[in-house]
């Protein structure tokens, strides 16, 4: 039997994820400074702050996985704002819609909900891989989970497979002139930058990871 | 940081504040979500216009509601496109039963944003356009340009033709010709300083400028020595006439729009190379603007913005105006 | 020097060329020797408006110039008060048969150089009269005390009282009764920058403000480390009721001038706070201003201004106006 | 019999004080930016500058001390604006009252047109000694002036005396709250610093004594 990923699991990703982002503000401020408007950590954590306060909240519904990510990609969308708000929302939203009512999901899952994200951020944003966007960590990630899940790898090791194809994708923006996004405004003087988008879906990839894989959630998993 | 903010994370909440407290006789600020709406909102049977940006550029686009132009504007954090939750709001509090115009200046973020909006707002039965602002030379790629100072120009027009009545296929019309037909460009001589940042975006040391800035401390594509006025305006303005290609005799609109920290006494002197310029290019300068009409945040530099005149945009912009911003006629 | 400037010596010239380009249907300017006049001057039967000051504070004085203020403002160079005989062409172009009233700041050079004015234009017979505006609290002698702020809302009562067809003796009266009714204090978060200087007035660290600066550069009275939007208003506007002595219940125009490099964006928190602070103290703001209205060249900073209104300041204050700078009205 | 001041002495007198400003021009900027508006060196420059024009001019009608004060007097009121353009007018115009039509001044009627001067600024700026403006340099000038003329003493002799005793008053200001003038607005930050119109009255008077008691004036000195 493969292993499953509960209602739980994606509370816990959530929750790293937005210590994550709040951790790494200041680098994702300065990343955007210089190829940019300097907002992207300003947003991101805004949309942290709201998605924490979104979960704390008692009254709120959200008994399946797919209803969580909804109330998730909602959340970015009416909080984050600039171009990272809708394709952090497509993201959630597609996902959420790959695993309508489940409790729980496995891995083949997974691969299908990243993939289906990352179709909702490229029919928004129109990039491709090597434009210099977020798009350059989730991609690799997507292919690598698809890959462990077609070979039944375990989960932690599919993740951990992701993560590292993330944080190879982020690296690779250095040297990319940008095509989308602020960034392609500057022509040839982004390259040598780190992309801020990229390297904020890292830290999704990254949580995730760190969370998704993990025998018994972080936060409180009574739920499992 | 030299700023008169309190803590950066409520400057936009209590800049709108104070908005609200300067013009309620014009506007009215709704906090949840964000949006400034005209005080005598809905005007039935008026077609509505809408646009929004990241807050930091005001006048923009807040300072621009009011009779005449915007029904109303929706303000994002510093820098940051507005959500789709705002232009709803504001949809569903000014359409007046003839259909709402969305003004959106080219980002990925404006345009993902208002993307949304527009599916939601037409989901909610609202008879819903847009037009795309697009007029910064800088930008080589014409699909890519981003929207600056023509947005004040597009919004005069649209809120002109919408005032005066016109359908929404015709205000649509009138603000994609007045899009179409901008032009603009900018210049920096010192970064600004986003709030929550609290250090200059980029480094620019004092003998330098950044030609063809954004108006979100973006740094330009090129940086050179400072040059005196004249010739930074002829660097400008050249760029801009190359990619216009109008004919001599043609009229335009000039707007030399400070960026907010550069004084009134310069921005006289560049409008007046500018001035010169366009006339020695046989070009007649039928109406102008010179001053704090789209700015980022504190920086010092400006943009020339050009609109290529028509009889019919001359008599929307000459229409009547009564905004915190733009004030003439009765 | 970051400045869109060509020589620093050509600066003021430049600057009123395009100011003349700008708005040829509201002024004309004369440059020899340099004032600026209303288009429509002389008004016959008038009262005339006229006032001064060194350059580097527009829109003051020459954005000010128009139906129902100024019919002629007279700038001098940079931070310079203008010269007799300025003062005396500019008397010569505009008179209309009923008197002039020139509108004073208090400083030696503004006061030495219109009473040489005041003395040749009587010589030459006409009928002349001045008020002296001295609103600043920052100076603790009152006899001393700068013209600031209030010089625009002297100028708006003047000049409204003026077009009312109100006789010389009670144009005066009326600017009078609102330049003593009238108070200023301002705060820099920079110095500005004299052209011809190339470097800051004085030295101010980021984390430092100068409270009661005047609008030369000169610096302040006390420098403070740089405090939150909120309490540098509870400063200015608690030394400025300090001296005013109004009663509660009492109307009063509030202005925020930013001082020429401080964005919208920051003189509407700063609003924000004052009219809150001011109706705790009791006080009705019933008519405001926000925006740049006297500046210091590229200063940071803000200057809190308030006048005690009352019925007749108020019709004069709400009069049509139509100036560069400020409009409204028909 | 005394030793005569002619024309042409004021004439070369005026012209070294133009030269003199320019050369001092950046310091009389700094003294101002320390306690004013930075604006006293770019006024007397460009009064200097156009008083030299105005003498260059071969159509000057100037064939008396007087009538050349008083020309200075009116170049100054219209060009130097400020405090500076009226009180130096006013100095000239005084000193050109108490000569009217001389084509030759004595060391004792300059002594009367400097006191006419000084009071003539003394009306107009209502500033006394220790007010922390150009009166502290130019009353013990004047003083000095008048001394030495009572007691005989030669030209040169006189006008050294003067400069040193408007020197020292220069110097004498540093220590000075000002009272007049925009300096006082500074309260006690004012002191420790020289008062700009003091430093270039100063030089008036060094000026002077450069040129005024010359055997043979500085230039074209054929009308002598
Ligand atoms: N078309 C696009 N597709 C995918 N990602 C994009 C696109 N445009 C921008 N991005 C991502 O968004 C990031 C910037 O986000 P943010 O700073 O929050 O928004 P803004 O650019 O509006 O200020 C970029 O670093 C990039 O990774
Ligand atoms: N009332 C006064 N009497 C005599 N001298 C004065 C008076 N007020 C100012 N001054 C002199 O004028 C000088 C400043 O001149 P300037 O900088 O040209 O004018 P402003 O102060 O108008 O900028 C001061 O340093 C002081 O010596
Ligand atoms: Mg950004
Ligand atoms: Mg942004
Ligand atoms: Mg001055
Ligand atoms: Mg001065």
């Amino acid at each position: 039997m493969s292993q499953e990923i509960s209602l739980a699991h994606f509370r816990a990703w959530l929750l790293a994820y937005a210590e994550h982002i709040e951790a790494i503000e200041a680098q994702l401020t300065d990343l955007d400074a210089a190829i940019g408007d300097a907002d992207h950590g300003a947003n991101m954590r805004r949309g942290m702050e709201r998605l924490r306060a979104r979960l704390a909240d008692p009254g709120l519904q959200c008994d399946d996985i797919g209803a969580l990510l909804r109330t998730v990609a909602m959340t970015l969308v009416s909080t984050v704002g600039g171009a990272a708000g809708p394709l952090y929302g497509a993201f959630f939203l597609r996902a959420a819609q790959e695993c309508q009512g489940g409790s729980v999901v496995t891995l083949v899952q997974l691969a299908r909900m990243f993939r289906a994200g990352l179709q909702g951020i490229q029919q928004r944003g129109k990039a491709q891989l090597n434009d210099k966007t977020l798009v350059d960590a989730l991609e690799p990630a997507v292919v690598a989970l698809e890959k462990a899940a077609a070979e039944g790898a375990p989960l932690a090791v599919a993740l951990e497979a992701a993560r590292v194809a993330a944080e190879a994708g982020m690296r690779h923006t250095i040297g990319l002139q940008a095509n989308r996004g602020r960034a392609s405004y500057l022509g040839p003087r982004a390259i040598g930058h780190q992309d801020p988008g990229a390297t904020s879906l890292y830290g999704l990839i990254r949580t995730a990871a760190e969370t998704l894989g993990a025998a018994q959630p972080a936060s409180l998993a009574s739920r499992r | 940081m030299q700023k008169l903010i309190n803590e950066p994370a409520d400057a936009v909440v209590e800049s709108l504040e104070g908005l609200q407290l300067a013009y309620p006789h014009l506007l009215r600020v709704s906090f949840s979500p964000h949006y400034v709406a005209r005080v005598d909102a809905p005007v039935r049977g008026k077609v509505s216009v809408i646009s929004g940006s990241g807050s930091g550029h005001e006048p923009l686009n807040v300072g621009y509601v009011g009779r005449g132009m915007l029904d109303a504007a929706c303000p994002g954090a510093i820098f940051t496109s507005p959500t789709p939750d705002q232009y709803l709001a504001a949809t569903r509090a000014v359409e007046g039963g003839a259909g709402v115009l969305y003004i959106v200046k080219n980002y990925m973020g404006g345009v993902l944003n208002t993307e949304m909006a527009l599916e939601l707002a037409r989901e909610e039965g609202y008879d819903v356009a847009s037009v795309l602002v697009k007029d910064d030379v800088a930008v080589e790629a014409a699909h890519n340009r981003r929207g600056m100072g023509a947005a004040v120009l597009v919004e005069k027009i649209a809120g002109a033709a919408a005032e005066a009545g016109r359908p929404l296929a015709e205000v649509t019309r009138l603000a994609q010709r007045a899009s179409d037909q901008a032009r603009s460009m900018g210049v920096a001589l010192s970064s600004c300083t986003v709030p929550s940042v609290g250090r200059p975006t980029f480094d620019l040391p004092a003998d330098q400028m950044e030609l063809g800035v954004g108006i979100h401390g973006e740094p330009g594509r090129l940086r050179l020595p400072l040059a005196k006025a004249d010739t930074v305006v002829e660097m400008l303005a050249e760029a801009i006439l190359k990619d216009m290609a109008v004919r001599p005799g043609t009229s335009v609109l000039a707007m030399v729009s400070g960026l907010g920290a550069t004084p009134q006494h310069e921005l006289f002197i560049v409008f007046r190379r500018l001035h010169a310029f366009l006339q020695a290019h046989g070009l007649v300068v039928a109406r102008c603007l010179v001053g704090n009409y789209v700015t980022s945040l504190d920086m010092a530099g400006c943009m020339v913005t050009l609109l290529q005149l028509d009889p019919e945009l001359i008599a929307l912009w000459d229409a009547p105006v009564h905004t915190p911003a733009l004030t003439w006629g009765v």
